[in-house]
């Protein structure tokens, strides 16, 4: 069956690469790390093609590779399916997947081979576990992919693992990680004692004929807790923190794990279980504000960062807080909507960004770069087109799936989210061409002599230095590096159109497509019209009330909101032209009039040192403090090293009896013997 | 188990029995020391024993003589009871294992007696075993007169005999085994009688008197009668007394009439071996076309055939090396002798012989 | 004509000898010799008491009790070898090594 | 009568035995104590016991006893060592040991005392080794498994152990 080849392919990649790596010349092991993804990319493709050819209500094709876990009545299987949702991420994951691997196998060329290897080694170790991540059909082959792209988001932010802040950076995401895979597992565990299943269908089919004061709080409550693990996963408010400094990795894995794929997988979690967060509208509710909070947060600092991929960053948790808007107002195909064409220009920005860094010689920082316009004609001209798309200038991808969203949250009724959103896309035009004006635009600014050297901590080093040394002639992106900038530009711009509104004419193709997935399985659901249909019907006009009030609204209003919004990005644009390219001076001078306000941007609001105080240091001490010095030493340790002692000391009694004489031995049995005979003939 | 004692004269009848065939093992030894030089004298193209009597008939009875009248004597070192027991133990066992052994039918000593009586001493319905378990004691014997005569060459010996002839009891008993499987009883009396049953050839034809074990399990017999050489400690394994090595093995340091008991001893162990062979495989006191009523001549003679053979094989083998004879009783004869008794499982399962 | 209790009696007399000798002795082999003893006299309550019950149980059981005890005295005899190669002693006295 | 006849020769064999000084005497009476005791099982109508007592205990095991006695040229009981014995280890445990077995004796009589005494053997005896063979191979087939396998660890065990170091051949 074909399923299973999907994930495998890359896992093989991995295990050639991790074995026999070392010994593997850098183009042997970059091809085959390619070939595997790009065969696992023609499966996805046929698989789902495959599943276009189905009718609708039985769109979905199921392979059980083995029978994980028994135990009494539960079973797991290793179940891989696909259905459409599934099927346009795994689309996702593999193209953009291999247009990244190729990408890399240019940018990091200049690594030794052992670390090449290792390097690819991780990333097809990290397409295979995203692709059971999004393929799996219950929650626990879910966690393992889960997982497992947590690990290997891991290993790729701490690959520089010399350098200090990497590796850092590397445990700090981990950490945050688990925090949010703990109120994740503690959602699955409780789905299961309720519906006792794990697997996606059966327990949408359960929920959607559930009574609704049945799942009035446990619903909320499961939901809630899958939420926190979302957070987790894809950044968002309270536990964003992480993605900013998993910039420290290398710039591809940047655009794979941290703005294309790994980072949707709460979103796509959401997505997953659209019906049972449709029944918990309490929970949909928090997510919608979180989504937009983290947006507008984000956004804000993102105006002022200066680093180029820490921008990038800000941007990237701002369009997922997007996201996780859509999904809150339950506008799921909007929410994947953009999901999808984000995975696009996100990775475009960052692939195009990356190949600044490559070209600069590790240069990070944005006030020591511009002028690259000409040097760079091709990344600028594919960065410029991804702006553009961030940015949601109509006709490109961006501009379709935020517009949805907006669209959405309006007619959803909710005034201040979709205020707040509007402003954030402000600001996302904004930031995104204030980068692009400081980076290509205007003179060439060179580094402080050395600040350069210490900004690139990469293995650029060798090359960093002629790079310095004439600066002039700076190198375009390599041939491998320009395809896939190019090949994600088209994307970026053409993406947008399968999920053309109705109201531009189009028939929004994306949302039927969709439908399956999102609403409850159509069998049960009739199944469960006797009983309590009423839920279950609600639960499609949740997952489908977009639709409905898409005619109810009208075109008039969407036009009018479209219009409203490409007006807000040329706004945006337009006011970063006007700060850093017309007069820089502007710019400095508004800084100077909110200094405060712009220093406390620069700290990113201060939240990691708000969590080191308030979370990290109290842990540490209290296990340096309490548990270590008093728990584990006294008692843990006591208590072990006592009964050794006191086994010791009865040992040391007992040995006496040890005369080493046969006779002796013989004696006691033979006394033994005589009393027990005794006792029988006595009592 | 003894079977009762129904008249008088029937038990002084039997009393009779026992006493003729005490006194016939007697004369067997005698005639089996002249017969032994006679075919040894044959196989090397000497004539052999021939002044004492005609053509040297009265030899045994010169050497008997010979015997008595020399002195009687006793190392030092060695010690006097044991000394004194070893060869009574061996003649006993060896006396003692023919008592169980039926040589003929049913007689009336030509109508003298009012019942017929059976040509035994004793009918012990687990005979075989009895058998087994006397030759087995006769080892005491040899090793006690190789330890209590306190020197190297009888200690020697004698440990190679026990060593020996514990090697050898198990593919004898298992050969015996076999035997017992197809007379379906311990007795060997019975086990004659199923032996004097027809012999059917192929279902074409068949002769009475000649259900003979020997055709259903010859690879038994030859193990059996090996295993009987070993146990009476003839050549080819006449180890215990390998003149060349061991001047005279257990027996160097007797001499006289205690000397001349281990002699009987061997002697009659021989012709109690081949008694038992006879059977257990020849059909005992059968023979087609001969009455029952001469059954105890045609005994005799199958007797004396085996006898020919052990004089034969004395006088033309060569004796084994000590490791080999081991070697050879653990790892041939054992695995040969159980592999049979699996087999004739086997076939009396499936022929239900 | 004796009766089953005659043969108990006979059977506990021979135990306890056997008991005796295990401690009197001083010679492993004798020792050994001495657990044979014991070993005979349960053999012989076996058999009388399956002849007083007439089954045949009894005997099954000597012969079981045989094939032990000829395990036994192959073991305890190498063990006996190899002891004496040891230390040119057979008294178990001298063997004390292993205690404390 | 032969019941007391054989049973005096057992008792008596027996008190010799560990009676004896000489190791090789032992052996010997304990083969006449067996020799009696398969007496008292013809009387018991055993005569598998009886024979297999010989063959097996007289035939075999005593043998190899033997064999060791001589083997190692058994020694008599006053060698150096015990003169070297530790006083307080040496007596102690057999004064000890004996007192038990009279204490052991004592129990068994009064145990023998308190039985209802069963006075003859009225019910039919088994002789016929039929019997017993489909008794044991069926009833104990797996007990006489087991037993086969204790024989070869037992086997090897003896093997391994005698063998001395410098002559990989081992000695039986």
């Amino acid at each position: 069956m074909m399923l299973l080849l999907i994930p495998l392919f890359p896992f093989l990649g991995f295990l050639v690469n991790a074995c026999i790596g070392k010994r593997l010349s850098k183009s042997a092991a970059g091809s085959v790390a390619v070939a595997a993804m790009v065969a696992s990319f023609a499966v996805a493709l046929t698989s789902v093609i495959q599943l276009a050819g189905l009718p609708e209500e039985s769109r979905h094709i199921t392979q059980t590779v083995f029978t994980w876990i028994t135990s009494g009545d539960f079973t797991a299987n290793f179940t891989l399916r696909v259905d459409p949702l599934s099927a346009l991420m795994i689309l996702v994951i593999t193209g953009i997947g291999s247009l990244i691997h190729i990408y890399s196998t240019s940018y990091m060329h200049e690594e030794p081979d052992s670390e090449y290897a290792r390097y690819f080694s991780y990333l097809n170790l990290f397409a295979s576990f995203m692709l059971v991540l999004v393929l799996g059909s219950n929650f626990l082959v879910m966690f393992v992919g889960w997982e497992g792209v947590g690990l290997c988001s891991y290993l790729l932010i701490g690959f520089y693992y010399t350098k200090k802040s990497a590796s850092d950076a590397g445990k700090k995401a981990f950490i945050v990680n688990r925090i949010g895979d703990f109120g994740f597992v503690l959602g699955v565990l409780m789905l299961f004692v309720t519906f006792g299943s794990i697997e996606f269908q059966e327990i949408a089919a359960k929920a959607a004929t559930m009574h609704p004061e049945l799942t009035f709080g446990t619903l909320s409550l499961a939901t809630l807790l899958l939420f926190v693990g979302a957070t987790g996963k894809s950044a968002q408010i309270p536990l964003y923190v992480w993605l900013p400094d998993a910039m420290e990795g290398p710039t591809p894995v940047s655009a794979l794990i941290h703005a294309a794929t790994m980072v949707t997988a709460g979103v796509y979690m959401i997505g997953r279980n659209a019906v049972l967060f449709s029944l918990a509208p309490d929970t949909l509710m928090i997510i919608a504000v979180v989504g937009a909070a983290t947006a507008f947060f984000a956004g804000t600092i993102g105006l002022v960062q200066n680093d180029i991929k820490r921008v990038l960053a800000y941007s990237t948790v701002s369009q997922l807080g997007y996201m996780f808007l859509a999904m809150g107002v339950g506008a799921y195909t909007a929410g994947i909507f953009h999901l999808y064409t984000h995975a696009f220009f996100k990775a475009l920005l960052f692939l195009g960004s990356g190949a600044v860094i490559h070209a600069l010689a590790g240069e990070q920082d944005i006030r020591h770069m511009g002028g690259l316009k000409d040097k760079l004609p091709i990344t600028y001209w594919t960065f410029l087109i991804g702006s553009l798309a961030i940015a949601g200038v109509p006709g490109l991808a961006g501009f379709f799936s935020k517009d949805e969203i907006l669209f959405k949250t309006y007619e959803g009724g909710h005034m201040i989210l979709w205020v707040v959103g509007m402003l954030t896309s402000l600001m996302t035009a904004t930031y995104m061409f204030r980068l692009v004006f400081l980076t290509f635009w205007g003179e060439r600014r060179h580094a402080p002599a050395g600040h350069g050297h210490a900004a690139h901590g990469h293995g650029h080093d060798d090359h960093g230095h002629d790079a310095h040394g004439h600066g002039d002639h700076l190198h375009d992106a390599p041939k491998p590096m320009a395809f896939a900038l190019i090949a994600l530009t088209v994307g970026s711009i053409l993406a947008g159109y399968i999920g053309l509104p109705h109201a531009l004419g189009g028939s929004n193709r994306l949302e039927k497509w969709l439908e399956p997935s999102l609403t409850a399985p159509h069998v049960v659901a009739a199944a469960g019209e006797a009983p309590a249909g009423e839920p279950a019907v609600a639960a499609e006009a949740a997952a489908e009330h977009g639709e409905e009030h898409g005619e109810a609204v009208g075109a008039g209003v969407e036009l009018g909101l479209m219009g409203l919004s490409s007006v807000v990005a040329l706004t945006g644009i337009g006011l970063a032209w006007f700060f850093f390219v017309s007069d820089p001076k502007r710019s400095e001078s508004v800084a100077q009039s909110f200094s405060g306000l712009r220093t406390v941007l620069l700290n990113k609001y201060y939240v990691d040192e708000a969590y080191n105080a308030g979370v990290v240091q109290p842990i540490r001490v209290t296990s340096e403090q309490v548990l270590w010095k008093v728990v584990d030493v006294a008692g843990i340790d006591g208590a072990v090293n006592g009964t050794a002692e006191s086994v010791g000391g009865l040992a040391e009694l007992l040995r006496r009896v040890q005369t080493g004489s046969v006779r002796a031995y013989a004696a006691s049995l033979l006394l033994g013997a005589v009393m027990v005979f005794g006792y029988y003939l006595w009592r | 188990m003894f079977n009762a004692i129904s008249s008088n004269s029937f038990f002084i009848a039997q009393i009779g029995i026992a006493a003729v065939v005490w006194f016939l093992l007697q004369i067997s030894a005698a005639v089996m020391v002249y017969f032994e030089r006679k075919v040894c004298a044959w196989l090397q193209q000497r004539v052999g024993p021939n002044r004492v009597g005609k053509a040297g008939v009265l030899q045994p009875i010169a050497d008997v003589v010979k015997l008595l009248f020399k002195e009687e004597l006793r190392p030092a070192a060695a010690d006097p009871l044991l000394f004194a027991l070893a060869p009574i133990i061996s003649a006993t066992a060896a006396f003692a294992a023919f008592a169980v052994v039926p040589f003929g039918g049913y007689t009336t000593l030509l109508g003298l007696l009012t019942e017929p009586l059976p040509l035994h001493v004793a009918d012990v319905n687990v005979a075989v075993l009895v058998v087994f378990a006397i030759t087995s004691m006769g080892v005491y014997g040899i090793v006690l007169a190789g330890w209590s005569s306190n020197s190297k060459y009888s200690l020697l010996g004698g440990l190679r005999s026990s060593a020996q002839m514990i090697s050898y009891e198990l593919s004898y008993g298992m050969a015996l085994a076999a035997v017992l499987l197809l007379g379906n009883s311990m007795s060997l009396r019975d086990i004659v009688n199923v032996q004097g049953g027809d012999l059917n050839v192929f279902g074409l034809f068949s002769i009475p008197h000649f259900r003979w074990f020997l055709f259903f399990n010859p690879l038994g017999f030859l193990i059996f009668f090996t295993a009987g050489v070993a146990e009476t400690n003839r050549a080819p394994f006449d180890f215990p007394e390998a003149e060349q090595e061991l001047v005279a093995g257990y027996h160097t340091e007797y001499s006289s009439m205690s000397f001349g008991m281990f002699f009987l001893a061997e002697y009659i162990n021989m012709v109690t071996v081949s008694a038992v062979a006879v059977d257990l495989f020849l059909g005992g006191w059968f023979f087609p076309g001969i009455p029952e009523s001469l059954g105890w001549l045609v005994f005799l003679v199958k007797i004396s055939v085996l006898l020919f053979f052990y004089l034969w094989m004395r006088w033309s083998l060569p004796r084994y090396r000590y490791d080999q004879l081991m070697a050879f009783g653990w790892k041939v004869m054992l695995p040969a002798s159980v592999l049979n008794v699996i087999a004739t499982a086997a076939a009396v399962l499936y022929f239900g012989l | 004509m004796p009766s089953l209790n005659d043969y108990l009696i006979l059977s506990a007399v021979l135990f306890t000898i056997g008991t005796a000798g295990v401690f009197v002795r001083r010679n492993l082999i004798t020792i050994l010799l001495s657990v044979e003893i014991m070993l005979n006299a349960v053999n012989l309550t076996f058999v009388a008491f399956g002849r007083a019950f007439g089954t045949v149980d009894g005997q099954i059981i000597v012969f079981f009790v045989m094939t032990v005890a000829a395990a036994e005295a192959a073991v305890g005899l190498a063990i006996v070898i190899a002891l004496f190669r040891h230390r040119e002693s057979l008294n178990p006295d001298a063997f004390t090594a292993l205690k404390w | 009568m032969l019941f007391y006849l054989f049973g005096a020769v057992a008792v008596i064999a027996s008190l010799l035995v560990i009676a004896q000084r000489n190791p090789v005497y032992s052996v010997l009476l304990l083969i006449t104590s067996f020799g009696a005791l398969s007496g008292l099982y013809v009387l018991l109508d055993a005569p598998f016991a009886a024979s297999i007592q010989i063959i097996v205990y007289a035939g075999a095991i005593m043998v190899l006893f033997l064999f060791v006695v001589m083997l190692l040229n058994a020694p008599h009981e006053d060698t150096d060592f015990d003169e070297r014995t530790h006083p307080m280890l040496r007596p102690g445990p057999m004064r000890f040991g004996a007192l038990l077995a009279v204490a052991l004796i004592a129990e068994l009589a009064w145990a023998l005392a308190r039985s209802s005494p069963l006075t003859t053997f009225t019910n039919t005896p088994v002789t016929s080794i039929q019997a017993l063979g489909r008794t044991l191979f069926t009833d104990y087939a797996f007990q006489f498994e087991v037993t086969s396998v204790l024989i070869l660890v037992a086997m090897v065990g003896a093997v391994v152990m005698a063998r001395r170091e410098d002559a990989p051949g081992g000695k039986r």
